[in-house]
């Protein structure tokens, strides 16, 4: 039972993110993305890590997801872009996937990873304990990520904030 | 007497000049450096009466490596120091024939090359040493870019800094090796001539030196750099390069080279012996057939110091000597040869030999003077040429025969291409286009070229007296051995 | 600890001056703040925060002196950007904030005792470098240069990540100290070698060395120019000092095998920086190679691995910092006032710009090594703990390839004093003149006294 | 007389010619010919005086005068002194040199008379004279060698007198070049000497050899080879006499002084002082002998045909010369030196003796253009007439006896050598007379307008000639063999330099030799008469002989320049042409720009792997964590 | 609540290879796409991808460490990831203003 949970997830997720990377249309790719989201956070519940399944969905399914979504919308993507490589480089490319996955699986192939833990303890996954490590542990990381997202923040503005120069441009492009 | 003076003479006029008007650049320059000749003699005379007369330095500079300020000087060193400053001062004067722009930074440069090269041949510290022989090279290399000409300046004057620089990282490395060989990194060269290398050790080393004096110097296979360098260089640097800056190199194989790695000299040398008088016998027979004046006289002073580099490998008493006599021979003789190419070059602004033809009628002083300094490049006894010539080939005969032939070959073919330019140039039906002899200073500077060339001619014993003990010293371990 | 609040802060403060229109005040409180960081770091006053920190950063010595070097660099990137950015540009404080986060990001770097802080610090590092580098939004180079930087960067981030999972993994901890432990205790599993490699590929590609080498000229020649100039220097001490510490962290259990991969990185990239330079035509690329080659010959130091490595290092790094951000500052202006970005384009810059060539001279020089400016020791210190450790065959690999750097080198001064062409007289501010001979002062002093350099930095 | 002085006479007989040479350089340009003439003259006459003063004493004495100056080299081992040393050989030189040289110079006082480098000539001249006395004068070879070079120099200078022409500097060079080969063979002796004796003294070498027995003989064969190498580059011997005969281009007294009198028979001097080497190498003195006597009939043939009045007497002083080293080959030291003395005298006055006919003819030198001038010139004629006789061995002309000597020492060492001795005595003969005929004799063939300006040389001139020629008749006198009750007394001289030959002929015997070489001397001379005297044959005539082959090769003078530009000059050139254009150019540039140029290859193949694509980026970097990761997989 | 307990019971037995080499599968088939797409989107996503295989395997490890750190590790990636798509998205926005694609190998003028 355990098993066909975890294989048929296992399969959703590869068979959902082969299909993204493959799918000429973006906006497919993001949706197809989401179910490999959905399935992944479906192997955080199985890992007993709720919380972080919970998150993950909001996160990825609920923010970043939507800001792509946003994003093809706002660029209207959503009709199919066909900027494809040559087969060549696809077959390579796809060539250089699998000799990756085959060599990451030699390398770690030889590793014992021990049999596994006697008790699973179950509150690791939860809230509290995560809370707890995340304002004693990580401290200091919590709060230096701030100032990434103060940065990330910046840039935003940097980036697409219309300036005087931008209103010369409008102006001149509109006669 | 300090030695350190030597150094701050040149060094400090140069800042001055720097700072000093336009006008006086050219006063200030000849007189420093005819200072710091006057200098040497001094310290000559003192050191004459007591060897311990020149105190030298040595202050801690980089401790953590175990680098010193140390400089002094022995009969050996002022020797150098002296041709170096006496050099300098000719080429000084004959940047004052020519029209020069820039006056100052010229002569500022100058006298910096005159200080770095003054530091090499006082530098007791090998890597003290390095830092002057490195830096030597920067005013050359401006001197070369800014007042050089010729139609591939450029790419000459970098291809003449790229070959030395290789050969001098090269010597770094062995240099750095054999200052951390000991217990504690000591780069003095007391400490390094003690070091007991073995021989593999000893051959990579010396490999390493020799590739950056070949260079320097330069020896046959190495010599590519030379010829368009000394060509297309101002006479001033062409007398500074030929001059004093091959003779850095051969100092260097005396002072360093051979106390370091006695056994490689001894052992291996015969192949670099080979390879410098080769480059004799192939420097000749290249200048037999060449046009372009100037560049006829790089190939001859070639010839000249590869044959000084093969007598200082003999590691004989005779050969060590010999060379020292040749090399103030030599300092003088491309001196003299390469300003007699530039007055030429006044009179009818080519160095084509073949554009010139019977100048001695109007100008028999010149002729006779550019004759003495001709006679004493080749050789000819009572010149300077001769003496070291004959030693030098003496100990190289004694070394190896063919070495000694090869050698030879130069004294004869010599003779050939010196003479067929002074016919073609001086003799002759005459049709030059101007009718007076040279003057003013020119004609003092040749006259005193070709006093020198005589005198050293006749009383060389001094020069051997003055190096006899630093020769001792330096033969005494590989003799021990 | 308290560097990092201090930094953080003036970066804070800086954004708020911008917002509050009083861009003035950006400048000065930032260089105030570095001074006093410095101040701060060189007397050690860092303040206890162990209890907060539970071993997430550790300011021992190792982590001071390289911050310090990175806040010193800083400093004259900054000056430099004073100058190279107009007053009136848009965003102004929004750059010099982000600057100083990636200086923050950079400290916690070297600090970093956690392989969380290693990826955290990494991305404080980076993101405000992408921004940065695409933030002459007008400029098609300026974005090409970002989305190369971006997306090759969070490539990178991707095994980085992956590494340092592979050691959770192996030791189920991200604290140094306790991997280490348990390391002693259940000996080395593929896991770890496996994520160590993946760490050391994103070091690899952070450092813009071969075989991930490619993002760096690119955006060394889109982005700005004072952009290059920091990813260049400072960013490149940060980067050194966290593989430092790495290289230290596993350095009980490199063997054979480490040494044999850092040599091939380090030949190739040697050998790759100098050579493709030979060709190059545009200033900005060739320092950007130079660079390249530069940090193959500071790899050298990581091979034999003493007590004075990370002095070597900083020297080595301090010296060529100066001098390329003398150089890139020198081709900013050059650039903006007369549009000329070409090394032929510099031809007879020294008839009218007396001052800009010959530090311009002394810049080249010194990437050369030619004694006794700094750059000669930077290369000297690494060639003698080469020798030292018996690396004889790599020195000459290294100084035969530093003989090619030195051509490019030179056919930039050679062509500064060509007299078939000249550039009309560049107007410079005093600020500007006083930068130039400070840096040529350094340039020289760090040479000139590399002893008493080492004594602060060791 | 005192010591001290006696210590001083040698330096200042020394210095008397450099101050001469010296003071033209300070103030040459402003004296007049006459004192410029008079001056330099009067220094080698002193000089000579002085040699004359010394000679008594050292014949007196019987030691020689050693005069330390100062110390020329002296590092470890390696010590040169710069000492003077005149014992009776060198005193005899010293005679011959400042006497002749005086004679020269006075002569010349009236030959250049009207030339625009007069006062340059005379400053040469002395400058030749101070250089041959440090030859002769010098105690080590080193010194000696100094000398040599030195005259080679002077020589180069005269012959080169007049610049302006091309071909006289040619051959000037030639000379100058021509002796370098012979001094380089003579340095290399002089290295094989150190490394033997360990000193360049004549007198440590000479005790060491001589008491030394166990010295390989091979090594002093190889001396005595290059001694002898280098002797014939100065003394114009085969291989190296071509210089000699181009060296006619400088102004005759120069050919009388320098390549007649003294500075060829340097070689000679050379092996005579060093004769204890030689007499310990069988091989080498064959090797001379062979030399020597080819030599000698090889230029007498040449100078058969040869028509500049100059150049015959070059020949026959070729000729000459390579009697002396047959002597020297022979082992009759003392016969090749009293040779080199008379031969002095008599080709100098024939010399000299042409010189005054051809400034008597302004300038001509063909003898085809002469004759019949005994008429016009008769004490000239007469002077050389006595130097024909002397050369051609009559008795009882100087000539006579020197011969005599060679010729009884070939004849001891076998009989087939001294008819070839005599062979090349009657081509002598034969050319000498000729010359002699087609100049003096017959009728006058020179235009009328030159004829008419036919005058004799002025007294200045003649003086010289009637010393020179009393000596080519009394000059025998020297050396009277035991056959005419004569006491060998210059061989009595210098038998301490030179040990004396006791071995002796029969006096039948001698008279027999002299008997047939007197009958063939005098046949040949009828010979010549008839040819030129009765017949009037005169080679631009004689065109059938001048088809013959052997004629045109003796007029060619066997094409030996041709065969040395053939063989030697022409491929030196090309050769460095060739190493200019290809190994300099190709290779060695090659290689070192070369390896620039592969660098810049390289970069612009590198560089396109930085082709600008983002993707192609991306794929670079996965393959290179690809490639790591493998090369881990397979290291562990 | 119990048989949620229960339901751990049996998923215990999932061994942990599966889960590691799940990731590098997923991790292979991120990079695959990024490197075969020229869509910056698709990147953008195949990043993300990325990213989140490796919180998997940190969450699979911590559980199987019993060690809470790992999923505090992956707030910490979630941001980091969340911080980079602000900024790449903006990135693309703007450069999609200047030349109007994401293609990006349309920008490839630096280059040699």
């Amino acid at each position: 039972m355990t098993e066909v949970l975890f294989y048929s997830l296992a399969a959703i997720s590869i068979i959902s993110s082969i299909l993204m990377i493959f799918h000429k249309n973006a906006m497919y790719s993001v949706l197809y993305l989401l179910i490999c989201f959905f399935s992944v956070a479906g192997l955080f519940v199985m890992l007993n890590a709720q919380f972080l399944a919970v998150v993950h969905v909001i996160v990825y399914a609920g923010a970043i997801m939507v800001l792509f979504l946003y994003v093809i919308m706002f660029l209207n993507m959503s009709t199919p872009i066909t900027i494809r490589k040559s087969k060549l480089v696809m077959g390579i490319a796809v060539f250089t996937g699998l000799l990756l996955c085959f060599v990451l699986t030699t390398a770690l192939w030889s590793t014992d990873f021990g049999s596994n833990p006697a008790i699973v303890d179950q509150n690791i996954g939860l809230a509290s304990t995560l809370g707890k490590v995340l304002f004693k542990e990580f401290l200091i990381p919590f709060e230096v990520s701030s100032v990434l997202f103060l940065s990330a923040m910046v840039g935003i503005v940097i980036f697409n904030k219309k300036d005087v120069k931008d209103e010369i441009d409008i102006k001149n492009n509109h006669g | 007497m300090n030695i350190l003076f030597i150094l701050l003479i040149p060094f400090l006029s140069a800042l001055i000049i720097l700072l000093a008007s336009f006008k006086l650049s050219q006063k200030l320059a000849i007189l420093s450096s005819a200072a710091s000749v006057v200098v040497i003699g001094f310290m000559l005379a003192l050191f004459g009466q007591n060897t311990a007369a020149i105190s030298s330095i040595d202050l801690p500079w980089i401790a953590s490596m175990g680098v010193h300020f140390h400089i002094g000087a022995d009969g050996m060193s002022l020797l150098m120091i002296l041709i170096c400053n006496v050099v300098a001062l000719i080429s000084m004067y004959v940047s004052l024939g020519d029209q020069i722009h820039n006056p100052k930074q010229y002569f500022a440069l100058i006298l910096f090359m005159q200080t770095f090269m003054n530091g090499v041949f006082v530098a007791q510290d090998l890597f003290l040493y390095y830092i002057f022989w490195e830096l030597a090279l920067i005013p050359a290399y401006f001197l070369l870019l800014i007042w050089g000409k010729g139609e591939k300046l450029r790419p000459a004057t970098i291809k003449f800094f790229l070959f030395t620089l290789l050969g001098s990282l090269l010597m770094l490395i062995a240099i750095v090796w054999l200052g951390n060989a000991g217990t504690t990194s000591d780069y003095s060269l007391s400490a390094i001539s003690g070091l007991t290398i073995d021989t593999e050790t000893q051959l990579m080393i010396f490999g390493a030196f020799m590739v950056a004096y070949g260079i320097k110097t330069p020896i046959f296979p190495l010599h590519s750099w030379q010829a368009d360098t000394y060509t297309f260089a101002p006479a001033p640097v062409t007398i500074l390069l030929s001059g004093v800056m091959s003779k850095m190199a051969l100092y260097t194989i005396i002072r360093f080279v051979i106390p370091v790695v006695p056994e490689a000299v001894a052992e291996y040398g015969i192949y670099f012996m080979y390879a410098a008088t080769f480059g004799v016998l192939y420097a000749s027979i290249i200048a037999l057939t060449q046009k372009d004046f100037k560049r006829m006289l790089a190939y001859i002073s070639m010839a000249h110091v590869g044959l000084i580099f093969a007598g200082i490998l003999t590691y004989s008493q005779a050969g060590l000597s010999g060379s020292m006599v040749q090399m103030v021979a030599h300092a003088i003789n491309s001196a003299g040869l390469f300003f007699i190419a530039n007055l030429l070059f006044k009179i009818k602004n080519t160095h084509d030999i073949q554009a010139f033809g019977g100048l001695r009628q109007y100008m028999p002083i010149f002729a006779g003077l550019y004759m003495v300094t001709m006679f004493g490049s080749i050789g000819v006894p009572i010149t300077n040429g001769f003496i070291g010539e004959f030693m030098i080939l003496t100990s190289l005969y004694q070394y190896d025969v063919i070495v000694a032939l090869l050698a030879g070959s130069g004294v004869i073919l010599g003779a050939v291409y010196m003479l067929r330019s002074y016919k073609t140039i001086m003799l002759g039906p005459d049709h030059s286009t101007i009718q007076t002899d040279i003057i003013g200073t020119d004609k003092y500077l040749l006259y005193s070229i070709a006093f020198v060339i005589l005198f050293t001619g006749i009383f060389p014993a001094w020069i051997g007296q003055l190096c006899e003990t630093s020769i001792q010293n330096i033969l005494q371990p590989y003799l021990q051995k | 600890m308290n560097v990092i609040i201090l930094l953080a802060i003036t970066g804070i403060f800086s954004m708020f001056s911008g917002i509050f229109k009083q861009k003035m005040l950006a400048l000065p409180v930032i260089l105030l703040a570095f001074i006093s960081a410095l101040v701060l770091l060189s007397l050690g006053y860092l303040g206890d925060f162990t209890a907060l920190t539970n071993n997430m950063v550790l300011f021992d010595a190792h982590a001071i002196k390289f911050s310090m070097v990175i806040v010193f660099l800083s400093i004259f990137v900054f000056i430099m950007g004073q100058y190279y950015y107009s007053e009136d540009i848009e965003h102004l404080t929004d750059i010099f904030a982000l600057f100083v986060f990636s200086i923050v990001g950079g400290i916690l770097l070297v600090s970093f005792q956690n392989l969380t802080m290693l990826f955290l610090g990494t991305e404080i590092l980076s993101i405000p470098l992408y921004i940065l580098a695409a933030s002459n939004r007008r400029s098609l180079a300026s974005n090409e240069a970002g989305l190369k930087y971006y997306l090759m960067g969070s490539f990178a981030t991707c095994f980085l990540l992956l590494g340092i999972t592979l050691i959770y993994g192996a030791h189920g901890s991200f604290d140094l100290d306790i991997i280490t432990a348990s390391i002693t205790a259940k000996g080395l599993s593929s896991l770890f070698i496996t994520g160590v490699i993946l760490i050391l590929c994103a070091f690899i590609f952070k450092l813009s060395a071969v075989p991930f080498h490619f993002w760096a000229p690119d955006v060394y020649h889109g982005a700005p120019t004072v952009l290059t100039a920091f990813v260049s220097t400072v960013v490149k001490v940060a980067v050194f000092g966290a593989l430092l510490k790495f290289m230290l962290f596993i350095g009980d259990h490199q063997g054979e095998k480490w040494t044999i991969l850092f040599m091939l990185v380090i030949i190739a990239t040697m050998i790759f920086g100098n050579i493709v330079s030979v060709r190059q035509t545009n200033f900005k690329r060739l320092l950007a190679y130079s660079g390249i080659a530069n940090v193959g010959f500071v790899l050298i130091a990581l091979l034999a691995i003493n007590d004075l490595t990370s002095s070597y290092i900083l020297y080595n790094l301090l010296a060529y910092g100066i001098a390329s951000i003398l150089a890139f500052s020198i081709y900013a202006t050059i650039k903006t006032n007369t549009g000329i970005d070409t090394i032929e384009g510099l031809a007879g810059l020294m008839a009218n710009n007396k001052l800009l060539s010959i530090s311009l001279i002394f810049a080249m020089f010194s990437f050369a090594g030619i004694p006794p400016l700094a750059g000669f020791f930077g290369k000297y210190f690494i060639i003698v703990n080469a020798v030292n450790s018996g690396y004889i065959w790599l020195s000459i690999i290294a100084v035969v390839s530093s003989v090619i750097a030195a051509y490019n080198y030179l056919r930039v001064s050679a062509i500064l004093v060509s007299h078939n062409s000249e550039i009309a007289v560049i107007p410079m501010s005093t600020l500007y003149r006083i930068f130039l001979v400070a840096c040529i002062i350094c340039i020289v002093v760090i040479g000139i006294l590399p002893d008493h350099v080492l004594g602060i930095l060791g | 007389m005192s010591s001290d002085i006696l210590h001083n006479l040698p330096v200042v007989a020394l210095l008397l010619p450099l101050i001469g040479f010296l003071g033209y350089l300070w103030y040459g340009r402003w004296l007049s010919e006459k004192q410029a003439g008079t001056l330099a003259s009067s220094w080698v006459v002193v000089s000579f005086i002085l040699s004359v003063v010394l000679f008594f004493e050292v014949s007196t004495t019987g030691t020689a005068v050693q005069i330390h100056l100062f110390d020329w080299i002296n590092t470890g081992k390696f010590h040169v002194p710069f000492a003077l040393q005149v014992d009776q050989l060198s005193v005899i030189m010293m005679l011959l040199i400042t006497g002749v040289g005086s004679l020269i110079h006075i002569y010349s006082i009236g030959y250049m008379h009207g030339d625009a480098g007069f006062n340059r000539f005379f400053s040469y001249l002395n400058l030749f004279i101070f250089f041959m006395l440090v030859l002769v004068m010098a105690n080590n070879y080193v010194l000696m060698f100094a000398g040599w070079e030195g005259v080679g120099l002077c020589s180069y200078l005269l012959i080169g007198f007049w610049y302006k022409n091309h071909d006289y500097n040619t051959a000037a060079n030639k000379a100058f070049i021509m002796n370098r080969i012979g001094d380089l063979c003579l340095l290399f002796g002089l290295f094989m000497i150190f490394s033997q004796f360990g000193s360049f003294e004549y007198a440590d070498i000479n005790l060491q050899a001589s008491n030394n027995v166990a010295i390989n003989t091979t090594v002093i064969t190889g001396i005595t080879l290059l001694l002898f190498a280098g002797a014939t580059g100065k003394s114009a011997q085969l291989p190296l006499y071509t210089w000699l005969p181009d060296a006619m281009a400088g102004p005759t007294p120069v050919s009388a002084l320098i390549h007649a009198a003294t500075m060829v028979t340097a070689g000679i001097y050379l092996i005579i002082r060093s004769n204890v080497l030689f007499i310990m190498a069988p091989f080498t003195n064959d090797i001379i002998m062979i030399v020597g006597l080819t030599t000698a009939i090889f230029a007498g043939l040449i100078a058969f045909k040869q028509n500049d009045i100059k150049k015959v007497l070059a020949y026959s002083t070729v000729s000459q010369l390579g009697l002396m080293f047959f002597a020297l080959g022979l082992g009759a030291y003392g016969a090749a030196f009293f040779h080199l003395l008379t031969h002095a005298f008599f080709k100098a006055l024939l010399f000299l003796g042409a010189g005054s006919v051809i400034h008597g003819l302004n300038g001509e030198q063909d003898i085809r253009n002469m004759g019949g001038l005994k008429k016009y010139m008769k004490s000239t004629h007469i002077v050389f007439l006595i130097g024909v006789l002397a050369i051609i061995a009559l008795p009882p002309f100087a000539g006579f006896f020197s011969k005599d000597n060679i010729l009884t020492a070939a004849f001891i060492k076998s009989p087939l050598l001294w008819v070839m001795a005599l062979i090349s005595g009657l081509l002598t003969v034969f050319y000498m007379l000729r010359l002699y005929f087609l100049v003096f004799q017959g009728k006058e063939r020179m235009e009328t307008k030159v004829a008419s300006q036919i005058h004799e040389s002025p007294m200045v001139m003649l003086l010289p000639l009637f010393v020179l020629a009393i000596l080519s008749v009394f000059g025998g006198l020297m050396n009277i063999p035991e056959l005419f009750h004569g006491t060998k007394w210059l061989e009595h001289f210098i038998s301490p330099i030179v040990s004396m030959s006791d071995v002796h002929l029969e006096h039948s015997t001698e008279w027999m030799l002299l008997g047939i070489s007197l009958v063939s001397i005098l046949a040949v001379g009828y010979i010549a008469y008839h040819k030129y005297v009765r017949l009037f044959m005169i080679p631009e005539l004689d065109v059938q002989t001048a088809q013959m082959p052997l004629a045109r090769l003796l007029k060619e003078k066997f094409y030996v320049d041709e065969l040395y530009n053939a063989i030697i000059v022409k491929p030196l050139f090309s050769i460095s042409k060739m190493v200019m254009s290809f190994f300099e150019e190709k290779v060695i540039h090659q290689i070192t720009n070369g390896s620039g140029q592969l660098t810049l290859f390289l970069s612009g193949a590198i560089r396109k792997t930085q082709n600008g694509f983002i993707s192609y980026y991306l794929f670079a970097m996965a393959l290179g964590v690809l490639g790591i990761l493998t090369i881990f997989i397979i290291l562990s | 609540m119990n048989n949620m307990a229960g339901l751990q019971d049996q998923l215990r037995l999932v061994p942990l290879e599966h889960y590691v080499f799940l990731c590098i599968v997923l991790f292979c088939i991120g990079m695959t796409g990024v490197l075969l797409r020229r869509n910056l989107i698709n990147v953008f996503l195949s990043i993300e991808l990325m990213l989140n295989s490796v919180n998997l395997l940190a969450v699979a490890f911590s559980v199987y460490h019993n060690d809470p750190n790992g999923q505090a590790f992956v707030f910490f990636v979630m941001v980091v990831a969340a911080a980079e798509v602000a900024v790449g998205l903006a990135m693309l926005v703007m450069i999609y203003r200047n030349v109007r694609t994401v293609d990006i190998n349309a920008l490839n003028q630096l280059k040699w």
